[in-house]
């Protein structure tokens, strides 16, 4: 019975939201014109940001600079996700010693390749983030790609073992640093986050002031949070 | 080559995509919700909540798409191609939407291993201590 | 540096970006710098009214942008007073909760002072942000602290709690999502001024939509009756500070930030009807389940949430006089709610067993805290003295003046129930 | 031409990797359903000209929730109902 009542309420949900999707016609271009008398945000980032921020990547412009306070908490929920796992899953210390990560160890194969992987990975991962302003790519997915590959090695080596000072100093001092640039901002042009768009020209490494800074060390900052996550999983016992 | 040709499909078989994007959307918005009122294991409704996401996510950048439009990225080749460029607002609030569903899904994992470890079982209806 | 209002937000989050390195070297440090944190806030609060009275409302750019373009955060008179509310509160959790026994020996301290800080700052960040998806950016900051802090404590109920906080949490968050998106197709921008003035751009089906998303969203942050099935769960299992704060903090949001999207966004007249009708049915249902609780903590979280319910209603009146009772109300909840849930965690931890009945005699053993829960139960009534029955007072003279009769009944009914049970308790104190 | 028919059978895939997650029992096969859900969305994204999201979705929605999804199962049970796992539990 309850399965019937369950499928009468997604067909009115779906008719619902079809109803409203399709009357927003796909693929039309709504951004409009600059001088309209409503002009949309969207046309005034695209005419923008090559003259005043001068980054070759509009959406990255968007997610550091006219919106920094998104990402700024963004950063936050990711931190604050970590924290809060680390402190869901705590064990006292005298629970720590028996727990040991991987029950089978991982056969040549894996260990050879993870070994010759990782760096690969991890260099991959620090162009995306570091080209964030010019090629698709930035903090967030260069972070995650360099979690990936201490991943690899979390996995397929037992004595790896990510050092938790250096992780939690790295975390901080790009989180600090994020903020600290921020806080220059404000004190130079009294705007948070402020930027000083003239350094390099379009499409150079250099170019678009502090954005290519702030997205390294959201980069720094994302590959340590994950790397953390992933540490704090992969060590619980599996009662079985 | 690709994007031009994909461009003038764009416009012959206009409903076929419209019906391709917007219909994908609304079905895995509708099988995750399926998914979460229905299942009784934590770790399928946790699937659904992400099947829900993933669905959001595609309505996102669908409605961003605009026909004949080309990343907004101004690449070597493309520096005034500012009017042939897709929308870049809603790209930017999913680049934010998918980092803060990652982290919401990877708390809620974390939530369901110590009730396993309570109640030694996954299933909604056996951890029914609170009640309403 | 002269103090604008993203003080409140940069200061907690270079605190928590510090406090995992400063733990490493002072332990006890990094439970102090929560307080400073806090008080920081008083003083942000205290510069900035001032401001306000003066100039009328702040409006600070971030990252140079004008407001259409970037993000604003906006004080006006109303969300300037909600904050130094809530600072000040933020800060006597805050002292309250450095000397609590049970959350000193059990769990990681350095982690609870940072999610609790970030609660606060998240709530703050609610309600002076002047941009849609910041507004929801913060509600998941809210809604991944609240998470943590509610199954802070080993014990068995406290993931479930979490567990099902997080999943109604989430699909709150999924349909603001999908709310942001339709409004954004149709007015092209996401500054709340500039929506509010092209409303009348978005035709009348999109519209409806869009507002139920938005309520059903807000509303579970709010806590409205259908969908406020989370509440009394994550109330009772949360650590005695952190109910506190969410009583007195986190809900307070919420309903500003469904009052503010009702108000601002939408001016169909069916908006207010609805936002009696949902208070109403929230506070009835509420008060009558309060009534046969055997738990302290899950009585005062239905009791707040039956508060909660007559502010929509206070809200739902709409005249001048309605709202500034609905204030006066949130304010005098938000001191007195707070008092009665430390003052109830005290009782519960010294107490045998978890429920009412077992707390009679206690008074002898802790007499001033009994006699502040006292107090504190006869100012949330509405005894004369207290502030709680001038607050009553104004609603129903303001619903008096729109001549709801059936309103007024029904708030008196209510208001004769919450004296039942209170009584109840502070009889066999 | 081609487009069009990769467009509709990606389209058709996306939906029945969704159902099969949703229904298979065996929890590990659901986490892999989702992972091709998200590999298909990151190319959904690629043709709708997100370069940006379809990276984000290939790194998060593909590799990192997979992966701790698959640590969840590997602390809790395999099967959906738990049957088998009585079953070992009366060995």
């Amino acid at each position: 019975m309850k399965k019937v009542f369950i499928i009468i309420l997604l067909a009115l949900i779906g008719y619902f939201l079809v109803d409203t999707v399709y009357n927003i016609p796909f693929g039309e271009n709504r951004i409009g014109s600059i001088e309209s008398d409503h002009p949309t945000v969207a046309g005034y980032y695209l005419s923008n940001t090559v003259e005043k921020s001068r980054v070759a990547n509009v959406i990255t412009a968007i997610v550091v600079n006219y919106r920094g306070l998104d990402t700024l908490g963004e950063v936050t929920v990711l931190f604050l996700a970590t924290t809060g796992i680390a402190s869901i899953l705590y064990r006292r210390k005298e629970e720590e010693e028996d727990v040991e990560r991987l029950n089978l160890p991982s056969s040549m194969l894996i260990r050879t390749g993870a070994r010759v992987l990782f760096p690969i990975i991890a260099l991959l991962g620090i162009y995306v983030f570091i080209h964030g302003h010019l090629t698709p790519g930035g903090g967030f997915q260069g972070g995650t790609i360099v979690a990936t590959g201490f991943l690899l090695m979390l996995i397929s080596y037992k004595g790896f073992n990510t050092n938790h000072n250096i992780m939690a100093w790295i975390e901080s001092i790009a989180g600090l640093s994020f903020i600290l640039i921020g806080v220059w901002g404000l004190i130079s042009d009294n705007t948070f986050l402020g930027n000083i768009p003239e350094v390099g020209k379009l499409n150079s490494l250099l170019s678009g002031g502090l954005i290519p800074i702030i997205y390294i060390a959201v980069g720094f900052k994302v590959a340590v949070e994950l790397t953390g996550i992933l540490d704090i999983l992969l060590k619980i016992k599996p009662n079985k | 080559m690709m994007q031009e040709e994909f461009n003038e499909i764009f416009v012959k078989y206009h409903e076929i995509i419209t019906l391709g994007v917007y219909g994908t959307s609304i079905a895995l918005m509708l099988i995750g919700l399926y998914a979460v009122l229905m299942k009784k294991n934590l770790v399928k409704i946790v699937i659904g909540l992400s099947i829900i996401d993933a669905g959001i996510h595609l309505l996102f950048v669908g409605i961003g798409y605009i026909r004949g439009g080309t990343a907004p990225i101004f690449s070597p080749g493309y520096e005034n191609a500012a009017n042939r460029m897709v929308d870049p607002v809603p790209q930017a609030l999913v680049l934010t939407a998918i980092v803060i569903g990652f982290a919401v899904t990877s708390v809620a994992l974390s939530l369901i291993i110590r009730l396993y470890k309570h109640h030694n079982t996954a299933k909604i209806d056996q951890i029914k201590s609170l009640k309403w | 540096m002269v103090i604008t209002p993203i003080h409140y937000i940069i200061v907690p989050l270079l605190a928590a970006f510090a406090i995992p390195l400063i733990s490493k070297i002072h332990k006890e440090l990094s439970r102090i710098i929560p307080g400073i944190v806090m008080f920081y806030n008083i003083v942000i609060s205290f510069v900035l009214m001032q401001e306000v009275n003066t100039v009328g409302y702040i409006s600070e750019i971030i990252a140079g942008w004008e407001a259409p373009w970037g993000i604003n955060l906006i004080i006006t008179p109303f969300s300037g007073f909600l904050v130094s509310l809530i600072s000040v509160l933020g800060f006597l959790i805050w002292l309250y909760q450095y000397k609590f026994k049970k959350v000193i020996d059990v769990g990681e301290i350095k982690s609870y002072g940072i999610l609790q800080m970030m609660m606060i700052t998240g709530a703050i960040g609610i309600i002076i942000t002047g941009d849609i998806f910041n507004l929801f950016v913060f509600m998941e900051i809210v809604a991944v602290t609240a998470v943590s802090l509610t199954s802070f404590y080993r014990n068995r109920d406290g993931a479930e709690a979490g567990f099902k906080y997080l999943l109604i949490g989430g699909f709150a968050s999924a349909m603001i999502l999908l709310a942001i998106l339709l409004l954004y197709t149709q007015v092209g921008t996401l500054n709340m001024a500039e929506i509010s003035e092209r409303m009348h751009m978005v035709p009348q089906g999109i519209k409806a939509t869009i507002l139920v998303l938005f309520i059903i969203g807000f509303g579970i942050e709010a806590e409205m009756f259908p969908l406020n099935g989370w509440a009394p769960d994550a109330y009772s299992q949360a650590p005695g500070p952190t109910s506190a704060a969410f009583a007195g903090i986190v809900v307070k949001a919420g309903v500003y930030g469904l009052v503010r999207i009702i108000f601002t966004l939408f001016d169909i007249e069916g908006a207010f009807d609805f936002l009696i009708i949902a208070g109403l049915v929230t506070m009835i249902i509420a008060e009558f389940s309060a009534v046969h609780q055997t738990n302290l903590k899950r009585m005062l979280a239905y009791s707040s949430i039956g508060q909660m319910g007559l502010v929509l209603i206070a809200f739902g009146i709409g005249t001048k006089a309605a709202v500034f009772a609905a204030l006066f109300l949130m304010f005098n909840h938000a001191i007195v709610k707070s008092l009665l849930f430390m003052t109830g965690s005290i009782l519960m931890y010294n107490s045998k067993s978890k429920t009412i009945s077992s707390l009679n005699g206690i008074a002898k053993k802790l007499p001033y805290v009994s006699i502040l829960f006292a107090i504190g139960a006869f100012a949330i009534v509405g005894l004369p003295p207290f502030s709680g029955f001038w607050s009553k007072l104004y609603i129903l003279t303001a619903a008096a003046d729109k001549e709801m009769i059936f309103l007024i009944l029904a708030i008196l009914a209510v208001s004769i129930v919450e004296i039942v049970y209170y009584f109840r308790v502070v009889s066999n104190l | 031409m081609i487009i069009l028919v990769v467009f509709i059978v990606m389209a058709l895939i996306l939906i029945a990797a969704a159902i099969y997650s949703i229904m298979h029992r065996d929890l590990l096969f659901a986490v892999m359903g989702t992972g091709i859900v998200s590999l298909i969305l990151s190319l959904f994204f690629y043709l709708l000209q997100a370069p940006d999201v379809a990276l984000t979705e290939a790194a998060i929605g593909i590799a990192l929730t997979t992966i701790i999804f698959i640590i969840t199962i590997r602390n809790t049970s395999r099967d959906e109902d738990e049957i088998i796992d009585k079953e070992n539990e009366k060995l």
